[in-house]
């Protein structure tokens, strides 16, 4: 009984951890794109005032049961996803958090906001899940080879194993497989953040927001939150995988072990998110077609020799 | 000089027009309507290549629309002006098409049938909806006739006062 | 239940903070959109930002002279946003007509047809009026003043008279249909 | 209860629904005037897939009457009017409308009131153009340009602003030379350093637009038009150069001080959405060189405007009976105006021509069949179509 509530406090822990986390991650994006337009750019709270406002919108709109339910199922995709990975020492799920498990859940949300927009009606939401759906077609190429150099590197599919082996050999990334697998493992993530140059998803000026389009209030408020924990999710495996994770165990309170591996993984977060805004802010837009035809070229050789080189 | 040059050199092939010389890089050409079509291919030959617009104007006193074609030519970098008068009466109001000539000039008819009431037979889109809306489609809102301020006042419902019977706009 | 009215503060200053504006540029100040959301004047401060979808949108720029084509879209998208909305036209087209008083295309009274929260002066407002339009706006929803939404809905009888009278009954629907035919492919239809 | 297939069809088509599909395998798809790609404007397209069909294009949502309200006001208050139609360079109408009343008139412009039109257009072509940068790449996708490109903008608003007390609409090229002289040579200085630094800037916008290899692949090969074609839908400006005529009403029909100033027309051969934008780009920087001779030569002593003592009793002002074409370049292509006087103190016909009303429709039209949805915005741009132009 104890450790069902303990496991279920984590959880909840965890998750308000990572949904706040994610709605900085959020406005620190707005405000380094600011800085970068030399702006001065909205305060780092902004999205959760967007957020507040967005569920307590007085009218909703909804398209039936699918509209609802997709929104839901993307939320709680994300949120299974972020129970996965592991959060320095603590985490629910981590010892049975597999590579190829976490990397589906992480691309699940997709596939629920694609449900919710496309029974909409809206033509716009349906072009825009058409590009959705090709852009998660695309990057499964260059994610499978980096997952299978990483496999062939450590020896295992187990998040929490690589982690732990990265402590002994040091990071990921300063192999010369795992960097090459790194690379296109980044390029995929920019896909998966929608940013330029693969914000083809949602391509504001082409086809209004496109699966975004008919979401307003509670709709979108939640789209937000699932958004924050993805972000968060999704810098936090990757600093798990490639940058070393962290493992503290320096001091004797197991307390400041925990926020000191927090406070490491936050920085590792903050430097994967800081490369994606900057590769944004200087790339115009491929169409999706130019996006799958680059995703099968260069990130797929990439990863390719990556694991090649691995497994020899 | 290099104007009349080309005046005459248009004039010869045909003689139904008028030319003149209005000032350096100007001329102007009047032709009967129904030979501007003729008119109009020539000129094409002898390098005007651009028209940049077809201007109705309207001359309640004579009773008759005046349509001015603008041309550009590239080569003579010159513009010219074809002027060509029509009868003003709505059902009169009837001009061939010059669009298989210069395809351009299929947005400027459409322009000119919306404000005007010009009709240019054989244009298709002539029927198409064009910048008016319904309501004001079949106003000819550029007539001179076209009380603006009344049409105005009575749409808008900026009314001065009612006559005595309330059912009337007193404008 | 959680009574969320008690919450109603925070939420109110949440909508004045996160004010996202409609994508559309209904007249000559949609030209001082792009400086105001630039370095100079920068809007996103305040945490506004121009959104592509009606649906998501609060506040709605009517920027500038509004013609009866354009008021019809107006209506249509002004419908499409969610509850609470407002809507803040520039300059004096909006208001009395303008420069356009005799115009037969141009709307001389739009809160005839919509409700309007704030309306800035000015031909065209400058982006400092604009972002004083914009705090006033701020302060109306912070004293609950901003209601045109409310109006909207309790006047709609008034605002659609208005409406139909301008444009004809079954306008929606006409405006609909009416590139169909042009649309389709003639020889298959015949 | 069951109800069939034909039933409930024809219930639909009782009730409009059966608005769509158009066909079996395409739909309608209304691109505007609720889009971040037009201003006001719109495109209804036939899709198939995310190609385009058939495109329409649907003007009119700006219409105003300006021809018809232009005769009902006096000569002097048309250009607070006129201007309007051209929002992002106003400039160009005042002037147009400024020089076809000076030519009925027969009116000889002081040096130094041409010395302050000529600036005057040419400042706005260079904003005009740093909107266009602004809004090209704002539908690419490169935020960081476009929020540049507005900023540096800022700065020549500023300088209207000091020469003319607006920022926007500036009212202030009137029939007979300008409303107001230069406030002082502080304004020349800051005009110079203003050119300087714009200048400076000009590597920025090709590193992350012009010269970007993304920009290249979504630009390249879209919507081609040739030399026929061009000169047939009467396209103008950029666009035709761009397609290898070279055309420039500054250098095929002189005004102002253009015979005098040394520039250079950017031509290319490729007719396509880059060569449109690399035409644009190369223009903006021969105006940045026009100002610099401008500035170079000063403005010439003189008055700022033609002394008549016409112009002392304004509301009184009369225009001799007759007509005139003036034309001038804009950043969108020729743009022409077309004003008939009969004597009165009102103009008896003003037609305006704008550039766009050949580009934004017919051209528009054909250029999009065939285009990928994300074709639309960047064709749109690289057209540098202005609604207001069309709808007046």
């Amino acid at each position: 009984m104890v450790v069902v509530v303990e496991t279920a406090l984590k959880a909840v822990l965890i998750l308000l951890y990572a949904t706040f986390v994610g709605f900085m991650f959020m406005g620190i994006i707005r405000i380094v794109t600011a800085r970068i337009h030399r702006r001065v750019g909205p305060p780092i709270y902004q999205p959760i005032l967007d957020t507040i406002k967005l569920l307590s919108k007085k009218s909703n709109i909804t398209h039936g049961l699918i509209y609802d339910f997709g929104i839901i199922y993307a939320l709680g995709a994300t949120i299974l996803a972020l129970m996965f990975i592991p959060l320095g020492s603590i985490g629910i799920l981590r010892m049975y958090g597999d590579l190829i498990l976490i990397t589906f859940l992480l691309e699940i949300p997709m596939l629920g906001i694609m449900f919710a927009a496309m029974s909409s009606g809206n033509p716009w939401a349906g072009l825009g899940s058409q590009r959705a759906l090709l852009t998660l077609l695309a990057i499964q190429v260059p994610l499978g080879f980096a997952i299978v150099a990483l496999a062939e590197s450590y020896g295992t599919f187990s998040t929490y194993q690589i982690v732990m082996a990265q402590q002994s050999m040091g990071w990921s990334i300063i192999h010369l497989p795992l960097l090459l697998a790194a690379v296109a493992y980044d390029l995929v993530l920019q896909a998966m953040f929608g940013k330029e140059p693969f914000d083809i998803m949602i391509a504001p000026g082409e086809i209004s927001l496109g699966p975004m389009v008919e979401f307003g209030g509670k709709h979108m408020g939640i789209l937000q939150i699932q958004h924050a924990i993805a972000l968060f999710a999704e810098t936090l495996f990757f600093s798990n995988i490639f940058l070393g994770g962290a493992v503290i165990t320096s001091f004797a309170s197991p307390v400041l072990n925990t926020l000191a591996s927090l406070g490491v993984l936050l920085i590792k977060q903050i430097a994967v998110l800081m490369i994606a805004i900057f590769m944004g802010a200087i790339f115009p837009r491929f169409t999706i077609d130019q996006a799958a035809r680059f995703y099968w070229k260069w990130p797929t050789i990439i990863a390719a020799t990556g694991a090649i080189l691995a497994a020899l | 000089m290099r104007e009349q040059a080309i005046i005459d050199g248009i004039l010869t092939e045909a003689p139904y027009a008028e030319g003149k010389v209005r000032r350096e890089r100007r001329v102007e050409f009047k032709v009967p309507a129904d030979r501007i079509r003729d008119f109009l291919k020539l000129l094409r030959e002898k390098g005007f290549e651009l028209m940049l617009q077809i201007t109705v104007v309207d001359w309640p006193k004579d009773g008759e629309y005046e349509l001015v074609y603008q041309m550009w030519s590239i080569e003579h970098r010159t513009h010219a002006m074809v002027r060509t008068r029509i009868p003003r009466e709505l059902d009169k109001a009837r001009m061939p098409t010059v669009r298989d000539i210069y395809p351009v000039a299929e947005t400027y008819e459409r322009d000119a049938h919306d404000f005007f009431g010009v009709y240019f037979e054989g244009n298709e889109k002539m029927e198409m909806p064009w910048i008016l809306d319904d309501t004001e489609q079949g106003l000819f809102p550029y007539r001179k006739d076209f009380d603006m301020l009344a049409y105005v006042k009575k749409k808008y419902m900026i009314l001065d006062r009612f006559d005595e019977n309330k059912d009337n706009y007193v404008i | 239940m959680v009574d969320w009215r008690l919450f109603e503060p925070l939420f109110d200053f949440a909508r004045r903070k996160s004010l996202w504006i409609v994508a559309f540029c209904t007249g000559c100040g949609g030209i001082e959109m792009p400086p105001l959301m630039t370095s100079r004047y920068d809007l996103e401060r305040f945490g506004m930002m121009p959104n592509p979808a009606p649906r998501m949108a609060d506040l709605f720029l009517i920027t500038g002279y509004v013609t009866p084509k354009t008021l019809k879209r107006i209506i249509i998208t002004y419908e499409m946003q969610p509850d609470p909305k407002y809507v803040m036209a520039h300059g004096s087209c909006p208001l009395n007509g303008g420069i356009y008083w005799d115009a037969y295309n141009a709307i001389k009274h739009l809160d005839r047809y919509l409700p309007v929260d704030v309306i800035i002066a000015g031909c065209m407002p400058r982006p400092e009026a604009v972002m004083d339009g914009i705090n006033k706006i701020m302060e109306m929803i912070e004293n609950g003043t901003a209601d045109g939404w409310k109006r909207y809905k309790e006047n709609y009888e008034y605002y659609k008279k208005n409406q139909d009278e301008l444009f004809g009954e079954g306008w929606r629907e006409r405006e609909a249909r009416r590139w169909i035919p042009w649309l389709m492919n003639r020889k298959k239809e015949e | 209860m069951m109800v069939s297939q034909s039933e409930l069809v024809k219930e639909a088509r009782e009730n409009g629904m059966d608005l769509l599909p158009l066909d079996k395998d395409t739909y309608e798809l209304f691109f505007g005037p609720q889009h971040m790609a037009t201003e006001n404007f719109s495109i209804i397209l036939k899709m198939d897939g995310h190609r385009v069909v058939k495109a329409i294009a649907n003007p009119g949502f700006l219409h105003r009457g300006f021809e018809k309200l232009a005769e009902l006001r006096p000569w002097h208050t048309n250009i607070a009017l006129l201007l309007r139609i051209c929002v992002p360079e106003p400039d160009v109408p005042e002037a147009i409308y400024s020089m076809a009343v000076d030519e009925i008139i027969g009116w000889e412009l002081p040096e130094r009131a041409q010395w302050i039109r000529t600036t005057v257009l040419e400042m706005a072509r260079v904003s005009a153009y740093l909107f266009w940068i602004m809004g090209l790449s704002f539908k690419l996708g490169v935020y960081t340009a476009g929020q540049w490109a507005a900023a540096y903008r800022e700065r020549l608003m500023a300088l209207f602003e000091q020469l003319t007390g607006a920022r926007v609409y500036h009212i202030y090229t009137i029939p007979g030379g300008v409303r107001r002289d230069i406030p002082n040579d502080a304004w020349l200085r800051r005009l110079r350093d203003t050119v300087e630094y714009i200048k400076g800037k000009l590597p920025d916008f090709d590193h992350l637009v012009f010269e970007n290899y993304i920009t290249f692949r979504r630009m390249e090969g879209i919507g081609v038009m040739d030399k026929k074609f061009a000169l047939a839908e009467g396209v103008t400006g950029p666009n035709i150069r761009a397609t290898g005529v070279p055309y420039d009403v500054r250098r095929a029909d002189p005004y102002l001080l253009y015979p005098e100033l040394d520039f250079e027309i950017p031509v290319l051969e490729d007719g396509d959405a880059l060569a449109r934008a690399l035409v644009r780009r190369y223009e903006l920087e021969q105006d940045l060189y026009i100002l610099e001779q401008l500035l170079e030569m000063g403005p010439p002593d003189g008055p700022y405007k033609v002394q008549d003592p016409k112009l002392k009793n304004l509301p009184r002002f009369k225009v001799p009976a007759g007509d005139a074409f003036a034309h001038v370049e804009s950043t969108k292509g020729d743009f022409g105006a077309y004003v008939v006087s009969d004597g009165r103190n009102k103009p008896y016909r003003v037609q305006i021509r704008g550039p766009s009303i050949a580009h934004g429709i017919r051209v528009l039209e054909q250029l999009l069949v065939g285009a990928r949805i994300a074709d639309v915005p960047v064709i749109l741009m690289s057209l540098d179509n202005c609604p207001p132009d069309i709808d007046r």
